[in-house]
């Protein structure tokens, strides 16, 4: 029977669970629980690249700087958290043999109310002077300090392909975009096709490419390497094939790149864009030469200004 | 096509879904609507049915209605976890995994338009009509038509959403289907119509309710509770009803921009001819950012009322909780860039909103601080809703702070859209909503239906969703430090991915256990009911008017409107140990039962079916279907019926006589 | 006996009042609602005010002499609505049937005007389709001449119910939310009147 | 009688509302409508004068015609279109700059935008 009708009390259901489990388990488990997780995500991250833990741009350094002292401030409320629930959990539970004191009218302790909103009120203040220097200092419009004469590479989503083109070298590329290590590159984002977002994690930070819009995102390479970028924005029936890399490269490996890019046996005329404009999904990466010299300023300005006053480009509104 | 053309508009036999799983959970769909049809027509209970429930203004009634309808769709929202989780974890490098990428990308958009809108917001709606009226010692809502209009409006969503399933398909642009894909330009097809159609019918409702219960708890509460001394749960909702109704206008009128869009041809939000999408994004998350607070401020009210009653002690710090649910619900309308700040914005704007989310922390940590010491020194009973609220406890805490993490622009640079991002909400919804509301049935469900639910299967459910939520998304939250973006249906074998994603599979199907096990637990109940039967009115030694009635309440709530004096007046009556006096019975006059509501709700599901296929002379029907109706309700003068005080003092007698037999 | 009686009555009166006056605050509660809709509209047509894609822009397409026009009108039928409103509490049915069918004359002649500068627009090629400009310009105006319609619609079934039945308490009761949500128009309206079409016509 | 006469004075009161809230209303529409159509001041002034002119009116309309402010104790009904006014400012104010934020980077000429990015040298 469940209910007892004299001691108007409520008896927890004995049959289930088993009365045999005892109280101490049910705190021992979750801890064990959660110390297993924790080793095995540390092992996990071990053995794996981590974009993001692992940066290899100066802004990815300073963002995932940012994120270890929020982690840490968070921790600072989140154990005492954990801690108090268990413990009071645990002391002041009703079948607890000890005597413990049970005060059922109190329910105001200006003290420790003006605790917990002071703390936090600290707390959130120092992450927000925290935010507001990091803001201004991580925006991805700004040009990042460099010895090296900065570099600019335009950039067109389109159906599930990234275009990459070098205004100053007349050359581009699809889905590869190797930059000069040390440099600061400073990518001009637009979109042909619906809003995208340009993330390229191990270098740091993401930005959203949209149609008839031009966004600017600063990365800086610290090392050589192939770093891998995708779209953080759903695209379309082939978005999760929008995948390019940024190879971070010394300078003569960029300039023989150029090389090959200049005598690559297409060139990117309006036609061949517009052939390059249709979906396609997961295409190779690909060189073109002598790209025509206002492409961008058209794809953009096309989402602007009616076509009929200046239209090169093959994909009709 | 030319005469069939104009007649159906773009209906036609090629809307019948094609790809397997579609076909599948259509005919699934059907199988069940008419094994429910059969039953009814077998046990010749259709008249009870509509008698009883279809025409039904008490809100309780209204209330079981709303929780068996999102009950459904938890299960139809679980199927698309169970198919999202298959394809995550098997479509690796050469294999494409168990559905198409379109028919993914529809099972994720589906899943999070159900999730929100018709699972969250139904439960929420479900208790708060089971209970809002008897915690404030009312008998009803303030406008009873109203309040059966907005259940069937809801209900009129929901079937539109689902018919998405059988004809045509529904959005592939996600749960909040950013233009420009979805402009007709790239999504041709009907399904963000379909989105767009279930979600204005759903949201009118919502608002309508809305409205309904503000100026419930503002005018109908028991004489001598003054705001101060209503219960905190009844705060909650009423501050989540101030928030309701100045947020879902927001979403009216996005929808019907890009509704204008699809259908006549404007260009808002198109990327061409002016159009400007971001505005899209700036207004839909204007509403939606107070959204998901509407839907977690609530379930801060029910573990409020549920950490007071089982510990056994007062609410720690009333009125702190009481700013702290005021101070969220005005931060919650100033913080909605932080979902673009990767949209470009100047450093300026991301920094105010950074620093604004980050505040919204503070009066959550000073809840969460109140609620331990509600259990410090107190007797804590652990029934199933505590350790539901044990789980929130914990996992909630942590989904608070990757969620100030994100606050952080220069962070959310990184991270933005990213799997990271994906744990942190589902950390928040269902530590915070889900939990929160299946506490809140449990705690309520003996007020309701007269019968406690089986603890022992509660307390299993809460600890396998509790371990199933860790098992499905802390690996999320790795996958995205990993570089995973979300809504991904494929990706390459030299990510190193697929683990995380497998074991994220498996704690799905803990989840899924403890979904059964809640199954279980009420069947169980209802089998054992006549043992479980609650005969005092108050099983958990409750401490708010609620449980100062009988269980299952009648339908006028309360035989005499009680007086209230202070805080917490049922447990301060019963410490002072008096005697209910014997109550002078009086008139009660409650609503008529009307089919209006249902009526304009159907009306307003063929209007929305209409317009999503154009056709265009059913959208008239439909729209002078739906202002009849309303000119009919508000001819018809004779709409309530009295009880004389004797009728109410024979039935007071007959439910006493009852509940002594079962003894 | 007459005192039960009386109390009775009493009780009776005091809940008939309670109900109105929770309907009236119910029905301001969604009138706030509507706000916040026009609100949203609002900031859609400032922000898509310049994109005009090469189309014409507000100063070349807007006949201020003509709004002029239909806002005195629908000032006035704001104020023959009041009127309208004094004579029913006076349960004066001639004079409420006479004011309140002047301001549906004005409504109507407010819809007209409004429709027929909807058509000049349409006919000389700048129809909602043209920009972003027009079809923020065409919604936030066109949504507040849906009001109005309704409004109408409102009027003529309550003026059929008062023919028909004469006064009752709840007849009283609809026609004070009627006669606010038209005053709720004329305030939207003047909204309307200053951020669209004065502001639009300033010459930069 | 005397309720009657009571009647009567309060109906005057209330005509003479109207009447006054009328003639406002008509004064400030055809002031703010000179304003415009005379081109006496820069564009600037007209705005800022016009925009102050209809929340004039609109104060006028609440208190004369809607009778805002006059409801008994608990004033629910002011309070909830106050929160209802902060409402509308967060997301009209909100939207416009947050919206101007982005259009001011977004479709810049490329020039304006090279000066503007170099003026702010990041890390």
């Amino acid at each position: 029977m469940c209910y007892n009708k004299h001691k108007n009390q409520l008896i927890l259901d004995r049959r289930f669970p088993p009365k045999t489990m005892k109280l101490k388990l049910k705190i021992v488990l979750p801890v064990a629980f959660a110390v297993l997780v924790a080793v095995v995500t540390v092992w996990y991250l071990k053995r794996h690249s981590v974009p993001i833990l692992q940066p290899r741009g100066v802004v990815g350094q300073k963002e995932r700087g940012l994120l270890g002292f929020t982690l840490l401030l968070g921790m600072t409320v989140l154990v005492p958290v954990f801690i108090m629930a268990t413990v009071i959990a645990y002391r002041y539970r009703e079948d607890n043999p000890k005597r413990v004191s049970y005060t059922p009218e109190w329910s105001t302790h200006r003290v420790a109310e003006t605790i917990w909103w002071g703390i936090p009120i600290t707390i959130i203040a120092i992450l927000g002077v925290v935010t507001w220097r990091t803001t201004h200092q991580l925006d991805p419009y700004k040009t990042l300090a460099s010895s090296k004469k900065p570099l600019t590479i335009q950039v067109v989503s389109l159906d599930w392909k990234w275009l990459f083109i070098y205004p100053e070298q007349h050359v581009a590329s699809v889905n590869l975009a190797p930059i000069p290590v040390g440099t600061s590159v400073d990518f001009e984002i637009t979109s042909d096709t619906v809003m995208n977002s340009f993330w390229v994690p191990q270098l740091g930070g993401q930005i959203y490419a949209m149609p008839g819009m031009v966004t600017h995102l600063h990365l800086l390479a610290n090392q050589p390497g192939d770093y891998a970028g995708a779209s953080a924005n759903i695209s379309g029936s082939g978005f999760a094939g929008m995948k390019f890399t940024v190879r971070g490269s010394s300078q003569a490996n960029f300039n023989a790149w150029l090389n090959t890019a200049e005598h690559a046996t297409q060139p990117l005329s309006s036609a061949t864009y517009a052939t390059l404009a249709k979906p396609s999904k997961n295409m190779a990466p690909t060189v073109y030469n002598h790209v025509q010299n206002d492409l961008y300023d058209t794809i953009v300005m096309n989402y602007m200004m009616p076509s009929d006053t200046k239209s090169t480009t093959g994909v009709k509104q | 096509m030319g005469l069939f053309a104009g007649v159906l508009g773009r209906l036609s036999w090629s809307a019948l879904p094609h790809a397997p799983i579609t076909i599948g959970g259509a005919i699934l769909m059907v199988l069940l609507g008419l094994a429910v049809a059969g039953l009814l027509t077998y046990t010749k209970r259709w008249k009870w049915l509509y008698r009883e429930w279809l025409t039904a203004q008490d809100p309780k009634k209204i209330g079981v209605m709303y929780l068996i309808v999102a009950g459904l769709m938890l299960l139809r929202g679980f199927a698309d976890v169970l198919m999202m989780r298959a394809q995550q974890a098997t479509s690796v490098g050469s294999s494409h995994g168990v559905v198409s990428a379109d028919t993914f990308q529809q099972v994720f958009s589906a899943h999070g338009t159900i999730m929100i809108f018709f699972v969250a917001m139904g439960l929420m709606f479900g208790l708060i009509n089971l209970v809002v009226p008897l915690l404030i010692g009312a008998r009803d809502v303030a406008f009873p038509f109203l309040n059966a209009a907005s259940f069937w409006l809801f209900v009129a969503g929901m079937l539109l959403i689902n018919l998405s399933l059988g004809i045509g398909e529904f959005s592939a642009a996600g749960w909040l289907a950013y233009p420009p894909l979805s402009e007709l330009r790239y999504s041709p097809g009907v399904g963000v119509d379909y989105w767009i159609w279930s979600l204005q019918i759903a949201g009118a409702g919502s608002l309508l309710a809305g409205v309904n219960f503000l100026v419930t708890i503002l005018k109908m509460r028991a004489p001598g509770m003054t705001l101060m001394k209503m219960p905190v749960f009844v705060w909650s909702v009423l501050i989540t009803m101030i928030m309701v109704i100045f947020a879902f206008p927001i979403l009216t009128a996005t929808l019907s921009l890009l509704a204008l869009d699809r259908t006549l041809g404007m260009h808002f939000f198109t990327a061409g001819q002016g159009g400007n999408a971001m505005m899209y994004v700036n207004l839909i998350w204007a509403w939606g950012h107070p959204e998901v607070y509407i839907l977690v401020l609530r379930a801060f009210g029910i573990y409020s009322e549920i950490v007071a009653t089982f510990s056994r002690k007062r609410l720690f710090g009333y009125s702190s909780m009481v700013w702290a649910l005021a101070s969220i619900a005005f931060l919650s309308f100033v913080v909605w860039l932080h979902h673009f700040f990767t949209m470009g914005a100047g450093a300026d704007v991301n920094a105010f909103f950074g620093i604004t989310t980050m505040i919204i922390g503070i009066p959550t940590g000073v809840k969460i601080f109140n609620w331990l010491f509600t259990m410090f020194r107190g007797r804590i009973k652990f029934a199933s809703p505590m350790i539901w609220f044990m789980g929130f406890v914990f996992l909630f805490t942590i989904g608070g702070m990757t969620g100030v993490m994100l606050a952080v622009p220069a962070i959310d640079y990184q991270v933005h859209n990213s799997l990271f991002l994906v744990a942190h909400f589902h950390n928040m919804i269902i530590a915070g909503v889900v939990f929160g509301f299946f506490a809140g049935v449990t705690y309520w469900f003996p007020k309701i239906f007269g019968f406690r639910l089986h603890d022992g299967l509660g307390k299993i459910a809460a600890w396998c969703w509790i371990v199933g939520f860790v098992l499905a998304f802390w690996p999320l939250y790795i996958l995205g430090l990993m570089g995973a973006t979300r809504r991904l249906d494929h990706y390459d074998a030299s990510t190193g991915w697929q683990p995380l994603f497998i074991v994220a599979g498996i704690g799905a199907v803990v989840v899924g256990i403890g979904v059964f096990f809640q199954v279980l637990q009420v069947v169980v109940s209802i089998w054992q009911r006549n043992e479980r039967r609650d005969l005092t009115g108050d099983p958990w030694n409750g401490r708010t008017l609620e449980w100062s009635t009988a269980s299952p309440a009648p339908i006028y709530n309360f035989a005499v409107i009680p007086k209230v004096s202070e805080r917490d007046a049922f447990w301060v009556a019963k410490q002072r140990g008096d005697k209910p006096e014997r109550p002078e019975y009086e008139d009660i006059t409650l609503p008529k039962n009307t089919p209006l509501g249902m009526v304009i709700a159907g009306f307003a599901l063929i209007f929305g079916f209409a317009v999503v296929w154009h056709i265009w002379w059913l959208v008239l029907l439909g729209f002078v279907g739906i202002v009849t109706t309303i000119i009919i309700r508000a001819n018809d003068e004779d709409t309530e019926y009295t009880l004389t005080a004797r009728e109410v003092e024979k039935l007071e007698n007959q439910a006493a006589k009852k509940r002594r037999q079962y003894a | 006996m007459s005192t039960v009686a009386a109390t009775q009555e009493l009780r009776r009166l005091n809940a008939e009042q309670a109900a109105t006056k929770k309907t009236v605050f119910g029905f301001w509660v969604y009138l706030m609602t509507d706000c916040v809709l026009f609100a949203s509209l609002f900031a859609t047509y400032a922000v898509l005010r310049n994109n005009t894609f090469g189309g014409p822009s507000g100063r070349q397409l807007f006949d201020l002499p003509n709004v002029l026009v239909e806002t005195l009108i629908l000032l006035t039928s704001s104020f023959t609505c009041g009127i309208a409103m004094l004579a029913a509490q006076r349960r004066n049915r001639q004079a409420t049937l006479a004011w309140f069918g002047i301001t549906f004359l004005l409504g109507l002649a407010f819809l007209a005007l409004e429709l027929t500068e909807f058509r000049h627009l349409v006919h000389d090629g700048n129809s909602w389709r043209r920009s972003g400009f027009l079809s923020a310009f065409f919604t936030l105006v066109a949504t507040h001449g849906l009001h109005i319609s309704i409004g109408l619609l409102w009027m003529v079934v309550l003026l059929v119910k008062t023919i028909r039945r004469g006064f009752s308490d709840s007849l009283l009761k609809r026609l004070q939310l009627l006669s606010m949500f038209w005053h709720f128009l004329d305030v939207i309206w003047i909204f309307i009147f200053t951020v669209v079409y004065l502001m639009g016509a300033i010459p930069v | 009688m005397k309720t009657v006469v009571a009647d009567h004075q309060r109906e005057q009161a209330q005509l003479r509302t109207y009447v006054t809230g009328f003639v406002l209303s008509v004064g400030l529409t055809v002031a703010a409508y000179l304003l415009v159509t005379h081109r006496a001041f820069s564009a600037w002034t007209i705005a800022i004068t016009i925009a102050i002119l209809a929340v004039v009116q609109f104060m006028v309309q609440l208190i004369f015609f809607l009778h805002l402010g006059q409801d008994s104790k608990p004033r629910f009904k002011i309070g909830v279109f106050l929160f209802m006014l902060l409402i509308v400012l967060i997301i009209v104010v909100g939207s416009l700059w947050i919206m101007h934020s982005l259009n001011y980077r977004m479709d810049m000429s490329p020039q304006r935008i090279r000066d503007y990015m170099n003026a702010q040298v990041g890390l």
